[in-house]
């Protein structure tokens, strides 16, 4: 399975998490990070400003669709990084 | 030299002190900042305080008074992008997805600038209709959807994507945060009445301006953060983010005699008018139009306009209106 | 047609209404949400507050009149889970650990519940024993023991697992953060007595109505996203949650005007053991049976009960003790 | 050397650290998370029903008995979901 | 007597109930403990309205009657390390950079104790000159410094390395979030006068006392974490943690008098005299001197020197003021 | 691409956001944690006192000069573990 990680600015939230369901991720979780980058400090006070990191398991297949539909519709447009991992899941079956 | 006087007044009243001080934080780099769960716990205060007195006021008053007044608003908040958009797209040269979200903002209201002309006002003994709240409430969303449709025309995308995302910007724009928490609130103080303000005015009420001088004191932070942006932003930006504030600023008093207010009541519409959206907008513009970019509109209303507004525009909109009642 | 009346007045109350709002949060999928943090700051202000509240209560009335009631309630709520396991197991066909962890969150009480009740009471001016707050102290471990005992029973598991559970369950029925933060406001309380009372009175006791209507708003929320899962309940559990916190309520009533409590604490008492627990009972019960299905207790406590007991189940507990009293 | 990460419901914080202890982890690193699942929304504003995540760097023997136990005792009666990645670590010892 | 009386007066206040409460909750494992944006938002409440109302206060008396006494405080912030430094060094046997980082928390003030004290003075009717908020903000830093100093000294390290961090710890000592939120806030203060203050005093001053109870409910929790550790610390440090602050608190309360204070404000520069520092200091020291343990200066001030002020420190500085003043 | 995973107390952020930029990290990303190790619990209650866990994605040979100079210059001073693996990362360019 791979581990697809995303850190990007709050207000791309709802576009991720629909592409994550679009693509067919299973599920995902989420939480408020800070965060430097070639756009700047990202302090987490204000929920609309701050930076969200979002990690989802999924299939290999899945994988690739996600980071090819956020290479070409979203990078463009939001502040945000993306990387993918190997790891060993358990009941791989729900993935 | 009224004006100066009341200036002066205004620079030296605790919420705009704590203003600056938060700008001071910012530029001093200091490690000052309030965690976000507490912003956020600020802001639904304010939100439902102000929607509930609101609420509470329309409850008195009748819906009767204020029908005419908030359409009359909602309409201004719609209109004010059509003729924004223009001077940005042809006056400033700027690209027309952005002409058509930084309109938005413009169209838009900040709830905050108005908290703190409420503010004002009181302390300065200028009665006002507290019912107020409501034109607050309804002129939130029209111009961000008109902006949204703007920079759609502008920007031809996929059918189905830009479906979506005008969509999303219609729910953001119908049920975000605040909105809902504004209409929500005033509806329930409209069912409350007196009798139920008795019982939640020590805390919705009696506290209330000095919660709102600990928020400004963050949001000096937050708009401080982005001053350095105003270089990149260039000279139109600038004048805009100051020149038209002052219009719309003068519209709304106007429209406000207009439509029957006091003078407390016009001066409120003026700031409304005059005010420009830096949390609603930003949200739903950068879903809706995730090409514009986001420097251009923050900066202008967060760093430019809001804080012109709670320094001079306030006492300027009400100075306006003295004379336009006078 | 008095408690038309009382429940008219119940649900045109702040406190209601902001619940009422939180639920079309909710439903309409408002973004709106409480960050954690606040949520557990109004909880830790609203039980610090009620329990200092009470234990100043108790250093006036004297342990004495005390002592009495509060076994009384205790052995309530332990005894509560005995009649509605049965009930449950073979009036529902509920599987054995279910009946028992849906046994333990009826004998257990909502803080919440109970603090909306002593409001109630406030508004419409009926005075009440402010120490009720040390029957609900008391009132929610006993129920969670009783019930985990009754799950134990049910499900044999291997001595040792169980064991730490039950452990787990009884440290965390004990000494978990509401009844610590209860017990432990109390005993201050009734350390400091009025002298003390005076000093934060205007931040424990002042605007305490105000904080909870804003808190309800959150729990109304919290509510409306269970309500999908009442299809999955099922009819059994619908009428469960309704018609045993009706006859709880009831002996509840009874039990304070045995023990000789006044018209107002027997009401709360009838609260108490009308209410469901929905946080506690949920974190012990989570620990010690983790083979009970969490969606049966707390749909019928969250989304069934609560709602139930704070818009019409308060106002008619009142009538049976006015009754009872008569 | 392995990197554990489970994602759970807050109830099962208790459970799974005293496992942690139990199975030779010497240390774990644990956040509140947003999540969707196939049991639905975990939204984060009520600490009692949101998620945690916790991470704990372990032998890979260790990462065997805990997912080992996981897999059996946990999976069936909590929210979770559990996997293992590769990790490089300073000062191996201390793992 | 009177001491005995004032000292139970001040135990059975609830500030140092809900103290002892929190320590409580840490010996018996509760899970209570507040998030961090609550503590957060409590400790820039207090210094905020803390500092506000002492910007006011200077504001009335004139920076005349202000300069003196500060300066002499902000002296003697700097001159404790150099007497503490070598007691510890030669009478303790501790490393060299450890006894300079424990000695810049002993010049260090603490803010909490600073507010404990004007509670308790507030409590016993013993009036107090308000602008000694002024002598809190300006004892923080000096002392941090020369302890930086004396640690670098100690301990020679790589030029640049000491150099940036030399520079951190004063960025830090000056700009950190409680130093700027006291100057800021005084300064504030002290530009608006009582005029501002009307508008903002049912937010900062009213409930103050309430909200300082329960965040020292948390700050009993955090101490009583560090309780585990008396045991690593040594006989040494348990009695420098009780000595140095009497001998400090003398020393304070005879300069207070000697620059022409009030009993009361005289009574405040003891306390902060006596104070050691646990925020702070060690956010400054931890960077500037990463090589210094931090269990032990933690544990001295937070565990011991803290904790010992808050319960009978107070009441006798007061004493010994009442004893110098007759 | 190599993620860098550090997670230290909370004082010893600015040093680590310092180092990262000296070694030539583009970005990293913050959140604060909570956390057990070898020198005791670190519940997350006050902000001096709690553990931040910091990731940075770095070329491996920053993440090789990082990891060095954390463990000889910081580990023997903080509380802190570190510890590397292998990410495939999209605009592999800017970091
Ligand atoms: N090299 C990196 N390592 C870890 N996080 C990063 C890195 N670069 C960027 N980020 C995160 O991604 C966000 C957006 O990146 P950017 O668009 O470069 O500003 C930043 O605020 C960081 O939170
Ligand atoms: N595919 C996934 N990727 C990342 N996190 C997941 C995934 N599936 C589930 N989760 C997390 O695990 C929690 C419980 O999962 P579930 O039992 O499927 O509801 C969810 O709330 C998410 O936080
Ligand atoms: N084996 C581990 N797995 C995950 N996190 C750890 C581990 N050991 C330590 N930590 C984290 O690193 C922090 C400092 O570690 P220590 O210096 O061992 O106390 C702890 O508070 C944890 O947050
Ligand atoms: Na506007
Ligand atoms: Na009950
Ligand atoms: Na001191």
């Amino acid at each position: 399975m791979k581990l697809v990680t995303i850190v990007c600015e709050a207000h791309a939230r709802d576009a991720v998490t629909r592409l994550l369901r679009q693509v067919g991720a299973h599920g995902w979780t989420l939480f408020p990070v800070e965060g430097d980058g070639s756009q700047g400090r990202r302090p987490a006070d204000i929920p609309e400003f701050a930076n969200i990191q979002v990690e989802a398991v999924v299939k290999p297949e899945v994988a690739e669709r996600l980071l090819g539909t956020l290479g070409s519709e979203y990078f463009p447009r939001y502040a945000m990084i993306a990387f993918e991992s190997d790891v060993r899941v358990l009941r791989s079956g729900k993935f | 030299m009224e004006i100066l006087d009341a200036i002066r007044a205004n620079l030296l009243s605790p919420a705009v002190l704590f203003f600056a001080l938060g700008l001071i934080a910012a530029l001093a780099k200091s490690d000052l900042k309030f965690p976000e769960p507490l912003y956020t716990g600020l802001t639904i205060y304010l939100l439902v305080a102000i929607g509930f007195k609101g609420g509470v006021a329309i409850n008195e008053a009748g819906l009767g008074k204020v029908w005419l007044p908030a359409c009359a608003a909602m309409l201004l908040g719609a209109l004010i992008p059509l003729w924004t958009y223009p001077v940005l797209r042809f006056g400033g040269k700027i690209a027309a997805v952005d002409a058509a979200a930084i309109a938005a903002h413009y169209g838009s209201v900040s709830a905050v600038t108005f908290i703190a002309a409420t503010n004002y006002l009181k302390a300065i003994n200028q009665p006002f209709e507290n019912y107020a709240t409501a034109f607050l409430a309804v002129m939130e969303s029209p111009a961000i959807l008109v902006g949204v449709v703007l920079g759609k025309l502008a920007t031809k995308k996929s059918g189905d994507d830009s479906f979506t995302s005008l969509k999303t910007a219609t729910h953001e724009a119908l049920f975000g945060r605040s909105i809902f928490l504004l209409v929500g609130t005033l509806v329930v103080g409209a069912l409350c009445g007196e009798a139920g303000m008795k019982k939640v005015e020590p805390f919705f009420v009696t506290p209330f301006q000095g919660v709102l001088a600990l928020f400004l004191l963050e949001m000096g932070i937050v708009a401080g953060r982005r001053l350095g942006d105003l270089r990149k932003v260039g000279p139109f930006l600038l004048a805009f983010g100051i020149v038209v504030p002052l219009v719309n600023g003068v519209v709304g008093v106007w429209l406000g005699r207009a439509t029957g207010l006091g003078l407390g009541g016009a001066t409120l519409l003026g700031v409304l008018s005059a005010s420009a959206s830096y949390i609603a907008a930003p949200a739903a513009i950068r879903m809706a139009l995730p090409d514009a970019n986001p420097t251009l509109y923050l900066t202008s209303s967060l760093a430019i306009t809001f804080p012109f507004n709670i320094t001079l525009g306030i006492p300027i909109y009400l100075e306006v209106a003295r004379w336009l009642y006078s």
